[in-house]
């Protein structure tokens, strides 16, 4: 199916967005200034803004621990995120969650997770909502290879299926799940094959092609919004930077992001496809690459300049009363 | 006013709040029960103890939702249902079972406001049987409160009677905080006199079931019971036990036991609990800590050995707190 | 394949031994003297019999809350195992299980299970230990159509194929887990369409034909034997009593059980089959019958004789030193 | 004796027991690391916090297991190897993915001995960090060790130093009861003397970290540090502490502890979990019930506030228990 211009422009400019946060974060973490775990979505954007790109606000999506794809895809704040990624007052959650749970109900962001598979059970949740109130949203679950062997992921999946939920199943099977290649965690080498043992159309696509992933992504979504039930989408690509920021990745092949970065980048191949094809220019795509540049580089200064937490919140959002 | 069942109490709390708002849906294994059967019924059982019975009928399978045996994904899914909107009552059966969700419960229900920075509600309560006494076997009997108890995010009722719980269920649905609900496997046909219109009971407020200026006896769910018994026997002796039943264990009412403990100088607590770490424990810190110079004599803690619930009768008679290791406790706190 | 007329002498002395250990049990319950949850398995006896034709002491199962025919197939004492659902001294494991947690490791037998599910992970570690120690053991998982949808159950499946274990997960698939359809419950109807999804052989068979179980056992215990993994059996049948004792069943159709006895009963239908094939003779098939009366009738005479557990027995077995 | 840092004490542990008894096998997430990576490796991580380092390369694929991300499953395989030959020492990474497994653990592991009527052995080990201080944020900071502690058939051990943590380790491999093993990720690179060869600190014996006659000290793990900085600090105002490590809380030295408070009067608890129903509780509550009579003064106890662990910096070090509350602690019991 055809896109808009608009669609087009604003796909790229998610995942130039995405790219720029992360690669950004990739050094700042570097200098010691970012405190915890943060795992970077480099090389995967194609995924998120392909999935998201179908959502709205009333759709909801849950994230995983290398969640700044997901979370820019689906509107999140960028100051916000870079905020509480540096742990201030002025971040997404206070400051109180960090990298692995930045959520925004607002834009349907029900967090990201630091408990790898635990996102597909809230989904169904937020599609049973949708499908009790009537509202004709849709629920997302981001699911790692690695986590996709948890067993609430199984169950979460046949749940959806027998209550034929408005939720999908979107398995981003990039390679790894930390040091193990998922070619070794997967019985079989694959989770697309997991669709059929719950009686739902299973997808498999290339995750380094922008086009590929919107267009699974538009039949699940049709599917879901007509009442149909769940589906499964795997995606495949691979992530350009450590399982967390400091892993030596001595597991990889010293040339494999190099030549991922060369062959199959998703940024690259989508400015190709759009600039040959005569749909958008160069010009308005170098724009969007410095405009996102600025715009990381003023989230970075705003957060490194932000107060942190006040001691009062420590003792609050404990409960709705405190 | 009429008496009815810990049963009836539950079902009338769940009938009358799903009337009252129609966010509220259940969620469970068999709470309508016979979906797919050769009998074609709507409702083959109200849940595998009869809480839920009639709901269906009455509200339709949109709002009781039976599920397949996935605890994990269909707790989770009532704290997305609650995060989205619905108000979700789940039903875990026994509280053995937390265990294949826990993670859902510890890690994503608990804290999930605080990780978001209060962005997040979760308006939702996980009903669960708990306790000995019904020849259930070691992974059917335990209570596991203290562990619930322990972790923040959590609300934790555990009411020791018809009236409470269904007052202690209505405050349950309607509180925005995800709530864990206890309901002893043994009292489920315990009568008490219980209203017919709803009425809300406050959680952190203690009930003093009985006044007493001797001994203060803090006693968890149905070991309120064994503590009236124990009282009675007191009694004889010229002993007045006051009885404190704090009916939420998270929130506590500090205050209560603190008051009764200055007025009497000396506490025994009784939990059904495994002993270590524990509520018996819990409450027993407290008065060293907040009451130390109001105590006349130790602490006694009654509670069951550190051993899990054997299956044979009189070994699980053996490991259930009871009357007479209540008086005793409370004599030796007097001697 | 053919089978020696001590195999199928066998074969009908555990399934009507079973039998008639839960139809007694059936009666004996209705008298209040049997403490606690029991869950018959009579009508199953096909699946239970046909699986451990293959299995010896060496071989571990693990079984469920309806454990009472696994136990009797896997070689466990009638007597010991009567007496532990009555909570005696005497029972199989000292009266402090009861009819939910029967084991003898001794026999190879890893115990019932109050936690559906749960054994299918058990059975992955004893797949372990035969593939490390070299014994050339299996291990088999039973676990219930219900049951079948517990993530513990999906992740041993994957982790036994991942690992190459000689694990066998063997699905009862009696219709109705509690009171609800296991075609409602599962997503596509059955189970052994997740096989594929772990990369393993499945089967699935009438598990009122013993011989139909036997074979396709066959077929999973040679190839875990031989290295090769594991492998996933669906049995179809139903149980003839409630989910519990006490059960009023209301969820089942009025003759649902009555055309179950008269139509596909595996005693009846071994029986059937042997005779008219000339194999065994309705003489001796007669005598295995009223010996298994007989068996059973002095096992409930002896567990109602027998001493409750002493108080000290509370406080032993908790840990190694107590 | 060389210093070594808690890493390197827990890698010798595990490479002396292995190279001491075959059944002993390493189960975990990445304990060699690199299974199917294009780079080829048999070894490429040694576990993701590199505490297996080198024992895939000694001992071969065969002994030391990398799992799928699946707790249930392996934790589950660890219980039904031990039940059937091995000794394995599986590795949870963080105690907070207990979550994701805890029905193997409170259901089948803790309790298969006693519901077998000691028919079954359940030698194995459970390995994982703990604690907060690391900016891991909720999901990634709990103790837990309280909740291990409440459940009877679990052993609990929380080594507070590089030397415990190696002679505690083995004595947990040999163990033939199910030990649950808590190394606070906050002290991996924290050194002491330890021996080159093995040697096996027995469990259920406290540690008198150091003698004094004012006030008793009980810490858990990490907090002995703090302990000990709390203890010199009030030395300067003349106040001597005794600092009591129980090295295990379950069994838990009780006799260690009211020894102490025989000599003291006076008790401060410190704990890093969560304040409800924790190890603080549970000792303060012994000594209210065992030496109540010794005491001169309210016990203290000094652990986090009733909250998940928070992200921000300045708010997770609010939240951890440090050397100034225990100084204030202490002397309060002074008072
Ligand atoms: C239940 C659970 N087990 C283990 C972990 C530790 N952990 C965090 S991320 C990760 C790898 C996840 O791999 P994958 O799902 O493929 O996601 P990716 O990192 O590749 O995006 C692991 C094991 C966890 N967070 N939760
Ligand atoms: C984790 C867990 N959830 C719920 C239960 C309660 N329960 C016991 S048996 C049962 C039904 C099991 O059905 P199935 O697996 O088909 O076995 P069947 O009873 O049909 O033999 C349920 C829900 C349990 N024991 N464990
Ligand atoms: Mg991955
Ligand atoms: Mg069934």
């Amino acid at each position: 199916m055809q896109q808009s211009r608009d669609e087009l422009l604003r796909a790229y400019r998610v995942m130039r967005l995405v790219r720029e946060f992360d690669e950004r974060l990739h050094v700042e973490f570097a200098t010691g200034e970012i405190p915890g775990f943060v795992h970077l979505y480099a090389g995967e954007e194609a995924v998120a803004a392909g999935v998201c790109a179908h959502l709205g606000d009333r759709d909801h999506i849950a994230s995983t621990h290398r969640g700044h794809g997901h979370c820019i895809a689906k509107g999140c704040d960028v100051d916000g995120m870079m905020a509480e990624i540096y742990g201030k007052a002025t971040g997404i959650c206070g400051g109180k969650g960090g990298s692995m749970h930045i959520a925004d109900l607002d834009r349907g962001m029900m967090g990201a997770n630091g408990i790898v598979g635990a996102g597909t059970a809230l989904v169904c949740g937020a599609a049973l909502s949708a499908k009790t109130l009537g509202t004709g949203a849709v629920a997302v679950a981001f699911t790692g290879d690695g986590g996709s062997n948890q067993g609430t992921v199984f169950e979460a999946m046949n749940l959806a299926s027998v209550w034929k939920l408005p939720a999908i199943f979107v398995f981003e099977n990039n390679g790894y799940g930390e040091a193990t290649a998922s070619s070794w965690s997967l019985a079989g080498g694959d989770i697309v094959r997991r669709a059929a043992a719950f009686a739902m159309p299973g997808h498999q696509v290339d995750g380094n092609d922008y086009f590929a992933v919107w267009e699974v992504m538009r039949q699940a979504t049709e599917r879901a919004r007509e009442g149909e039930g769940p589906s499964l989408i795997e995606c495949r690509m691979k992530r350009y930077y450590g399982h967390f920021e400091g892993d030596t990745q001595a597991y990889r092949a010293k040339d494999e992001v190099a030549t991922l970065r060369a062959e199959v980048d998703c940024l690259m191949r989508f400015r190709e496809r759009v600039t040959a094809a005569g749909l958008l220019g160069a010009a308005e795509l170098d724009a969007i690459d410095s405009d996102a540049r600025a715009r990381v580089d003023s989230a970075v200064k705003a957060a490194k300049a932000a107060p942190t937490p006040p001691a009062s919140a420590l003792m609050t959002d404990v409960y709705v009363s405190y | 006013m009429p008496a009815k069942s810990f049963r009836t109490a539950i079902n009338e709390a769940l009938k009358q709040e799903m009337e009252r708002d129609s966010r509220v849906v259940i969620i469970g294994e068999d709470v309508a029960g016979g979906r797919g059967g050769s009998a074609g019924l709507e409702e083959a059982w109200g849940g595998p103890f009869g809480m839920t019975r009639g709901l269906t009928t009455q509200f339709g399978a949109a709002r009781v939702l039976d599920t397949p045996i996935s605890e994990s994904a269909f707790v989770g899914a009532a704290a997305g249902a609650a995060m989205t909107g619905l108000r979700p009552v789940a039903e875990i059966m026994f509280v053995d079972f937390t265990g294949v969700c826990f993670d859902q419960i510890m890690n994503q229900i608990a804290k999930i406001r605080y990780m978001f920075g209060g962005k997040a509600k979760l308006p939702l309560v996980l009903r669960m049987l708990y306790g000995a006494g019904f020849r259930a076997g070691s992974q059917h009997s335990q209570c596991l409160y203290p562990i619930f108890t322990h972790l923040p995010g959590l609300k934790v009722v555990i009411p020791s009677n018809a009236y409470d719980a269904k007052g202690l269920l209505i405050t349950a649905i309607r509180d925005d905080d995800p709530v864990l609900f206890f309901e002893h496997k043994a009292m489920l046909g315990a009568r008490a006199e219980v209203p017919d219109e709803a009425y809300a009971i406050p959680f952190g407020k203690a009930n003093i079931v009985r006044a007493g200026g001797d001994v203060s006896i803090v006693a968890i769910g149905r070991m309120v019971q064994m503590a009236v018994r124990a009282a009675d026997a007191l009694a004889k002796d010229g002993i007045a036990a006051e009885i404190i039943d704090p009916r939420t264990t998270s929130p506590l009412d500090r205050d209560a036991i603190l008051t009764s403990i200055k007025k009497t100088g000396r506490l025994v607590v009784v939990d059904e609990a495994s002993p270590r770490c524990n509520m018996a424990t819990d409450i027993a810190a407290l008065a060293a800590s907040e009451a130390w110079h109001d105590l006349k004599a130790p602490v006694k803690m009654v509670s069951p050995p550190h051993t899990p619930v054997p299956f044979a009768a009189p070994l699980e008679d053996l490991y259930i707190p009871n009357a007479e290791k209540i008086v005793a406790a409370a004599k030796a706190t007097l001697q």
